[in-house]
C-alpha cells in the first residue's frame, strides 16, 4: 500500500513546500487554530472589561485596539479562510475525484500569501496595535486615528491576494477536474457552496484590496478620495467597503451551508431533500448577495430612495436562505437519524443560523435598523450567523472528516458533551446581546451605562463558559492523533468519493480515477 | 458590583415614532419567533422519532417536491415584501420633518455634542426639549463621523463632517433619556453623550429663558456677517461686486459653469467655506475662503442669518 | 488561426476609431460627447476581447467568466450611483 | 499514472491542462476588472459631482501624447497576436522577436508617459504641496489629478509587469528546448497583455477627451 499523505515525507521542508493539497489544508488548519486564539483572546480580554459599566480594566485606546484586533483577525484571518481553506482544500479534489487542485502551486502561494499578510497583521498588533475597528471607516482611519493602520490594511491586502488566488484555484478545479461522470448535478452540496464561495471572493476581494490602498494612501499622502475636507467623500469609502464586505459575510457563511447539507444528509441516511433547490439557492446568494450593500448605510445620510432598494433587495437576498432551511429541516422527516457530534453541530448551525438570520430581517427593515443600527443588537446578529452558525459548521465538519484528515477517530462522548457545553455557552453570551440591543447599548463601547450591567455580565459568563468549550476539542483532537482509535475509510458509511480512499488517503488520493454512475447522497436506510 | 438587580428588558418609549418602530420590531418579533418555535420543534420532534433502530417508517431517496418549495418560498416571499414596505413607510416618514419643527443646531467633535436652541441658548452633551413640539436638527461634525443616537425617541443619524444631516422627531414623554454616539469615533467615543431632558411646556419655557442666553441665533448670524466683512462686499452699496444675499435661500441658483443649484443650507455652507467650489454666473470669484476661520457653528449661524433675510424662488 | 492580413484589419478599425473618437471630441454634441466616447471604447475593446483575445472562439464558460467581469463592474457602478444620483 | 512531459501531475491531458489554464486567466482578468472598477467608481462620483472641474482639469491633459500613447499600445496588442501565431507556429525566432517587439512597444509606452508625467509635475498638476491649477474650483480639479494618478500609475505598473514578462518570454523563447511546451504560457501572456490594453482604452476618452471642443 502507497504511505499516506501524512507519512509520505516527515521533514519540516517537505510540509513547507508541498504542493499536496491535504497537506496545504492542514497548514491552513494549524495557523487559523492560532489566529482564532488570538482572536479569542482579545474577545476574552473584552468580555472581562465589560464586567462592570466604569471602563476600569484596560483604557478606552486599548479596549479599542482589542475589538479592532478581534474584528481584523476573526474575520480576515480565521472565518474567512476557515472552511474554504482547510476543509475545501482537503476535500474539493478527493470529493470530485481528482489528484489535486488545478494550481497546485498557486495554492502553496496562497498560503505563504495568508502568512505573509498575517506577518503584517500581526507586527501591527505587537507593535501598538490598530484602534479603527474593522470597518476602517474614513475619515478617522485616514486622518485622525493613531497606531499601524497602514500596516494592518496592508497585511489584509496581501491576505487578499491569497484568497484571490484560492478562489481562482477552486473555480477552475470544480470546472476542469470533476471525475467522469460527475456532473453538476451529482456534485456534493459542499462542491457547490465552495465554488459560489469562490466566486464571491474572486470578484469581490478586488475591491476591498484597493479600497484599502486608497484609505492607505490618504493617509500617507493626503490623497483626498475620501476626505470631506478636500472635496472627497466618506460615503464613498463606505460604499466601496461594503460592497465587498457584505458578499464577505456570505463568504462566511455559504462554506458553514455546505458542510450542513452533508451533515445532514448523511446522519439522516437520506438523500437531501430539494438537492436542485439548495444548490441553486447558493448560486442565488452568491449573485444576489453583490446587491444588497447598502444596508449597512442605512442612517449614514445615504440617499433615502437607495436605502429602499438595498432594503428591498435585503429581503430577496434571504429568501435562498429560507429555501435551504426549510430544506434542511425536510431532510430529517422520515430519516433514520443518527445522533453524532457532527450531526449535533449541524443541527446547531440550523438553530443559530436560523436566529441569526431572522434578526438580519429586523436590520434590513429600514424604520427598525435606524434604532438597532451600531448597536448590540448587531453584534448578537452577526455572532450568531458567524459564531453559533460558520464556527458550529466549521467544527462539525472538522469532527465528520477528522477520521479521514488524521486516520484517528476522536472520543465520542466527550465530543457530544463538548457540543452541548459550546451551543449553552454561546447561547448565554449572545442572547442577552440582543436584549442590550434594544435597550440602546451602542457597539464599541468601553464603558456603559449601569443599566446594562446584568446583561452584560451574563454575557460575560457566558463567554467563559464558551472559552473553555472551545479548549475541549482543541484539547481531544490532538490527543487522538496519539491515541484515538484507529479510523477505518468510511466510519460513517457515508457516500461520496472522499471516503472510498483509506483513511488518511495516500498522496494521490485514487489508485484509478474514479467514475461516478450515480448522484450525491445515495443513501441506504 | 452589580448595581441592581431590576433592569429593564425594553427601552422607554419618549416619542412618535418608538411607538411605530416597535409595532414593526413586535410583529417582527411573533413571525420569527413562530418560524423559529416552529423549525426547533421539527428538529426536535424528527430527531426523537425518527432516530435510528425507531420503529417510525424510514423512507430514503424522497427527493423533492416542486409545490412544497414553490409554497414556501413564495410565503416567505409575501411576508419579506409586508415587512419591508411597512418598514419603509415608517422610515420615509422619518426622514421627512415638518414645516413647523424648531430647528435645532447640532455640531458633533470629538468627543462632545454642542447644541444651539434658535433662541441662542447653548447647550452641551445636553438639550432639553418641550413635549408635544417637534423639533429638527440639522447637524454636522467639525472632525470624523460621529452619530446621534437616543434610544428613547428610537433615532439614529451619522453626523459627517463638511455635510448637513438631519433628522427630526417630537418628545411624548416627560423624562430625561440617554444621549449616546453611535458612530465609532476614536479613543472617548464611549464617553461621548450625555441626556435629553423633556420637559413640560411651562418648565421648558422658564428653562428656556434661563442661563446665558444674549442673542438668538439669527442676531448671531447677523453679527457675524458684519463682524466677519461679508456685509463689506455683499451689502446692497458695497464696493466689490458681488451677488445679494436677500431672499436666495432655496432660490435657483445660476453658476458660471453652466448648471444650476438649490440655495439650500448645504450650498450656502460651501460657499462660505469654500467659495471656490460653485462660482455664481456673472461675478468673479474674490471671496475668500473662510475655512479655518469659522467654525462650524458660527457658520450655522451665518446660513440661519442669510436664510432669514427672506426664502426665495419657488420651493 | 486568422491571417496576418485579418489582424492588419482589425488593427486598421482600432486606429480609425481612435482617430474617430478625438475627431468627434472636437465636436459639440451636447450631453452627448461622453456616451458617444465609451460608446467607441465599448467598440474598441470589443474588437480587442472577441478578436485579439480571440473570445468569439472560446467556450461559453469562458464568455461568462469575461462577461462576468463586466456585469458585476455595472453593478458596482449602477447602485452606488442609485446612492449619488438621489441624494 | 501517465507521466508524460509538459503534463502535470494533477491533469489527465494536454487538453484539460491547456484547458485549466486558459480559464484561470479569464478569471484573473475577471478580478483585474473589478480591481479597476473601485477606481471607475471614485471616478463616475466625482465627474458627476463637479462636471465643470473635470472639465478644466481635463484640458491640462497632453490630448497629443495620450493619443499617440494609445496608438503605440493598440499597436503593441497587433504584434502581441502575432507573436502568439508565432508560438502556435513555433517559429521559435519570430516568437522571440515579436515578443521583444512587444515589450519594446509597452517601453515605449512607458517612456512616453514618464515624460507626460514630468512634464505634468512640472506644471504643477501633481496634486501636493506644489499644486496649482487655473481652475474655478482647484480643489474639485485636484480630484480629477489624483484619480488620474491613480488610475494611470495602476495601469503603468500593470505595464510595467508586462513589459517585464514580455522581455522574460522573449529569452525563454531563445533558449528553450521546447519552444512547442510555451503555446498556452503565450496565449495566456498574450490575454493579459490584451486586457491591459483595454483598460487603456476605456481610461483614454476618460482622461483626455472631456470638454474639447468649443
Ligand atoms: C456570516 C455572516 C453574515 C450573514 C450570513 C448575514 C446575513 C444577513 N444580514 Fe448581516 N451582518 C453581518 C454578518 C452577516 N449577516 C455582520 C458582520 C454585520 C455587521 C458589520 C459591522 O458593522 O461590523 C452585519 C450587519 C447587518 C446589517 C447592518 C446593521 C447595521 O449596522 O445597521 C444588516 C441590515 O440589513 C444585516 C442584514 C442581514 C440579512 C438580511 C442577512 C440575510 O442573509 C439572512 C438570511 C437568513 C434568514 C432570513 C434566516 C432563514 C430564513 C427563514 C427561516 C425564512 C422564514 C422567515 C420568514 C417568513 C420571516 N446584517
Ligand atoms: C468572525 C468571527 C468572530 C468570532 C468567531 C467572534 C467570537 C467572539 N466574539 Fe466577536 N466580533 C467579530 C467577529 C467574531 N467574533 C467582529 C467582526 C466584531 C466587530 C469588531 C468591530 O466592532 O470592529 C466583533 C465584536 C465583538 C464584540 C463587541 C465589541 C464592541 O463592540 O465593543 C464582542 C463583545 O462581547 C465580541 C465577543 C465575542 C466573543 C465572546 C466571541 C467568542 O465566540 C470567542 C470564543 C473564543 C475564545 C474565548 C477563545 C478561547 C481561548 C482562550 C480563552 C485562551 C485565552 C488565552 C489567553 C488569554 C492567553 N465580539
Ligand atoms: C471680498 C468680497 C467678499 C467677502 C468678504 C464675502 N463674500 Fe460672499 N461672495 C463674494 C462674491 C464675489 C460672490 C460670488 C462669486 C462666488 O460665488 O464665489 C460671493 C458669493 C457668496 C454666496 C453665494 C451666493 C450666490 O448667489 O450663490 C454666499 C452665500 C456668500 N457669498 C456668503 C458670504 C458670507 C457669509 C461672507 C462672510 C463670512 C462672505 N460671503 C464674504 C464676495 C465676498
Ligand atoms: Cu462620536 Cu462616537
Ligand atoms: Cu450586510
Amino acid at each position: 500500500m502507497k504511505p499516506s499523505y501524512l507519512e509520505d515525507e516527515h521533514s519540516i521542508r517537505s510540509w513547507l513546500l508541498t504542493t499536496d493539497h491535504k497537506r496545504i489544508g492542514i497548514l491552513y488548519m494549524v495557523s487559523i487554530t492560532v489566529f482564532f486564539f488570538i482572536g479569542g483572546a482579545a474577545a476574552t480580554l473584552m468580555r472581562i472589561e465589560l464586567l462592570t459599566p466604569p471602563g476600569d480594566l484596560v483604557t478606552s485606546t486599548t479596549y479599542n485596539k482589542l475589538f479592532t484586533i478581534h474584528g481584523v483577525v476573526m474575520v480576515w484571518f480565521f472565518l474567512i479562510p476557515s472552511i474554504p481553506t482547510v476543509l475545501g482544500n482537503f476535500l474539493v479534489p478527493m470529493m470530485i475525484g481528482a489528484r489535486d487542485v488545478a494550481f497546485p502551486r498557486l495554492n502553496l502561494a496562497s498560503w505563504y500569501l495568508f502568512m505573509g499578510g498575517a506577518a503584517f497583521a500581526l507586527w501591527a498588533i505587537v507593535s501598538g496595535g490598530v484602534d479603527t475597528g474593522w470597518t476602517f471607516y474614513t475619515p478617522y482611519s485616514s486622518t485622525y486615528a493613531n497606531g499601524h493602520v497602514i500596516a494592518m490594511a496592508t497585511g489584509i491586502f496581501i491576505a487578499g491576494f491569497g484568497s484571490i488566488a484560492t478562489g481562482l484555484n477552486f473555480i477552475v478545479t470544480i470546472h476542469k477536474m470533476r471525475a467522469p461522470g460527475l456532473t453538476w448535478f451529482r456534485l456534493p452540496l459542499f462542491i457547490w457552496t465552495i465554488y459560489t464561495t469562490s466566486i464571491i471572493l474572486v470578484l469581490a476581494t478586488p475591491v476591498l484590496a484597493i479600497t484599502l490602498l486608497l484609505m492607505a494612501l490618504e493617509r500617507a499622502f493626503g490623497v483626498g478620495i475620501f476626505n470631506p475636507a478636500m472635496g472627497g467623500d466618506p460615503l464613498l469609502f463606505q460604499h466601496l467597503f461594503w460592497f465587498y464586505s457584505h458578499p464577505a459575510v456570505y463568504i462566511m457563511i455559504l462554506p458553514g451551508m455546505g458542510v450542513t447539507s452533508e451533515l445532514i444528509a448523511c446522519f439522516s441516511r437520506q438523500r437531501l431533500f430539494g438537492y436542485r433547490y439548495v444548490a441553486y439557492a447558493s448560486v442565488a446568494i452568491a449573485v444576489l448577495g453583490f446587491l444588497v450593500w447598502g444596508h449597512h448605510l442605512f442612517v449614514s445620510s445615504q440617499s433615502i430612495y437607495a436605502g429602499m432598494v438595498f432594503s428591498v433587495l435585503s429581503f430577496l437576498v434571504s429568501v435562498p436562505s429560507a429555501i435551504k432551511v426549510f430544506n434542511w429541516t425536510a431532510t430529517l422527516y422520515r430519516g433514520s437519524i443518527w445522533l453524532q457530534t457532527p450531526l449535533l453541530y449541524a443541527l446547531g448551525f440550523l438553530g443559530l443560523f436560523t436566529i441569526g438570520g431572522l434578526t438580519g430581517l429586523f436590520l434590513a427593515a429600514l424604520a427598525v435598523d435606524v434604532h438597532l443600527s451600531d448597536t448590540y443588537f448587531v453584534i448578537a446578529h452577526f455572532h450568531y450567523i458567524m459564531v453559533g452558525g460558520m464556527v458550529m459548521a466549521y467544527l462539525g465538519g472538522l469532527h465528520f472528516w477528522w477520521p479521514k484528515i488524521s486516520g484517528r477517530m476522536y472520543p465520542e462522548a466527550l465530543a457530544k458533551l463538548s457540543a452541548l457545553f459550546i451551543f449553552a455557552g454561546f447561547n448565554l453570551t449572545f442572547f442577552p446581546q440582543f436584549l442590550l440591543g434594544y435597550l440602546g447599548m451602542p457597539r464599541r463601547y468601553h464603558a456603559y451605562a449601569p443599566e446594562f450591567q446584568v446583561l452584560n455580565v451574563l454575557s460575560t459568563a457566558g463567554a467563559s463558559i464558551l472559552a473553555i468549550g472551545y479548549l475541549l476539542p482543541l484539547s481531544y483532537f490532538l490527543w487522538s492523533l496519539r491515541y484515538g482509535r484507529k479510523a477505518e475509510p468510511n466510519p460513517w458509511q457515508a457516500t461520496g468519493l472522499e471516503w472510498t480512499t483509506p483513511s488518511p488517503p495516500p498522496t494521490d488520493n485514487f489508485d484509478v480515477t474514479p467514475i461516478v454512475t450515480e448522484e450525491a447522497y445515495n443513501y441506504a436506510p | 458590583m452589580i448595581a441592581s438587580v431590576s433592569f429593564p428588558l425594553l427601552p422607554e418609549r419618549a416619542s412618535d415614532f418608538a411607538g411605530s418602530v416597535d409595532a414593526i420590531f413586535f410583529a417582527l418579533l411573533a413571525v420569527c419567533g413562530l418560524i423559529i418555535f416552529g423549525i426547533c420543534a421539527a428538529v426536535v420532534i424528527f430527531c426523537v422519532r425518527y432516530r435510528r433502530g425507531s420503529p417510525a417508517v424510514h423512507a430514503t431517496l424522497r427527493g423533492s417536491s416542486l409545490p412544497l418549495e414553490i409554497a414556501w418560498t413564495s410565503a416567505t416571499f409575501l411576508v419579506f415584501v409586508a415587512i419591508f414596505i411597512w418598514a419603509a413607510v415608517v422610515y420615509f416618514r422619518m426622514s421627512r420633518p415638518p414645516a413647523n419643527a424648531a430647528e435645532i443646531h447640532v455640531v458633533a467633535k470629538q468627543w462632545m455634542w454642542k447644541l444651539q436652541h434658535p433662541n441662542g441658548r447653548r447647550e452641551i452633551n445636553e438639550l432639553h426639549l418641550q413635549i408635544g413640539e417637534p423639533v429638527k436638527l440639522v447637524m454636522t461634525s467639525q472632525d470624523v463621523i460621529h452619530d446621534f443616537f437616543v434610544p428613547a425617541f428610537r433615532a439614529k443619524q451619522d453626523v459627517l463632517p463638511s455635510r448637513y444631516t438631519v433628522q427630526w422627531f417630537t418628545p411624548t414623554r416627560v423624562g430625561k433619556y440617554h444621549l449616546f454616539c453611535a458612530e465609532y469615533c476614536g479613543m472617548d467615543h464611549s464617553h461621548m453623550g450625555g441626556w435629553i431632558h423633556v420637559l413640560e411646556s411651562a418648565e421648558y419655557a422658564r428653562w428656556l429663558a434661563s442661563g446665558d442666553v444674549t442673542e438668538s441665533v439669527v442676531a448671531a448670524g447677523a453679527r457675524l456677517f458684519v463682524a466677519r466683512g461679508c456685509s463689506g462686499c455683499h451689502a446692497p452699496n458695497a464696493a466689490v461686486r458681488a451677488p445679494p444675499l436677500n431672499g436666495i435661500y432655496r432660490k435657483p441658483i445660476a453658476l458660471k459653469d453652466g448648471g444650476v443649484v438649490i440655495a439650500d443650507e448645504q450650498y450656502l455652507h460651501d460657499s462660505i467655506l469654500l467659495p471656490n467650489r460653485q462660482i455664481t454666473a456673472g461675478y468673479d470669484p474674490v471671496m475668500p475662503t473662510y475655512e479655518g476661520q469659522l467654525n462650524e457653528e458660527e457658520v450655522m449661524q451665518l446660513v440661519t442669518y442669510i436664510r432669514s433675510l427672506g426664502e426665495g424662488g419657488t420651493r | 488561426m486568422s491571417s496576418v492580413k485579418h489582424y492588419l484589419q482589425i488593427l486598421a478599425a482600432l486606429l480609425a476609431l481612435l482617430a474617430l473618437t478625438v475627431a468627434v471630441a472636437f465636436v459639440n454634441l451636447g450631453p452627448f460627447n461622453t456616451p458617444f466616447a465609451m460608446f467607441i471604447s465599448l467598440a474598441k475593446g470589443a474588437l480587442i476581447v472577441f478578436f485579439f483575445m480571440n473570445m468569439r472562439r472560446e467556450t461559453p464558460l469562458v464568455r461568462l467568466v469575461g462577461g462576468a467581469g463586466l456585469f458585476w463592474l455595472g453593478i458596482l457602478i449602477a447602485l452606488a450611483m442609485s446612492d449619488y444620483l438621489t441624494r | 499514472m501517465n507521466v508524460s512531459p509538459g503534463i502535470a501531475h494533477q491533469f489527465d491531458d494536454a487538453g484539460q491542462q491547456r484547458e485549466a489554464a486558459t480559464l484561470g486567466m479569464w478569471v484573473f482578468l475577471a478580478t483585474e476588472v473589478l480591481f479597476f472598477s473601485a477606481m471607475f467608481l471614485g471616478y463616475t462620483v466625482y465627474r458627476v459631482s463637479y462636471p465643470r472641474a473635470f472639465a478644466d482639469a481635463a484640458q491640462h491633459t497632453l490630448l497629443v501624447v495620450g493619443t499617440m500613447n494609445t496608438a503605440v499600445l493598440l499597436l503593441s496588442s497587433f504584434v502581441m497576436v502575432l507573436a502568439v501565431r508565432a508560438a502556435e507556429q513555433r517559429r521559435r525566432f519570430s516568437l522571440a522577436g515579436l515578443l521583444a517587439l512587444t515589450a519594446l512597444l509597452g517601453a515605449v509606452f512607458l517612456v512616453i508617459k514618464g515624460f507626460e508625467y514630468a512634464q505634468e509635475i512640472r506644471e504643477g498638476l501633481l496634486p501636493g504641496a506644489n499644486f496649482h491649477i487655473a481652475s474655478s474650483q482647484p480643489e474639485h480639479a485636484r480630484m480629477f489629478f489624483y484619480l488620474y494618478f491613480l488610475m494611470t500609475g495602476v495601469h503603468a505598473l500593470h505595464v510595467f509587469i508586462g513589459v517585464l514578462l514580455l522581455g522574460g518570454f522573449a529569452l525563454r523563447a531563445l533558449f528553450t528546448r521546447r519552444i512547442a511546451a510555451m503555446g498556452t504560457a503565450v496565449d495566456l501572456l498574450g490575454l493579459y497583455w490584451h486586457f491591459v490594453d483595454t483598460v487603456w482604452v476605456f481610461l483614454f476618452p476618460l482622461i483626455y477627451l472631456i470638454a474639447r471642443h468649443p
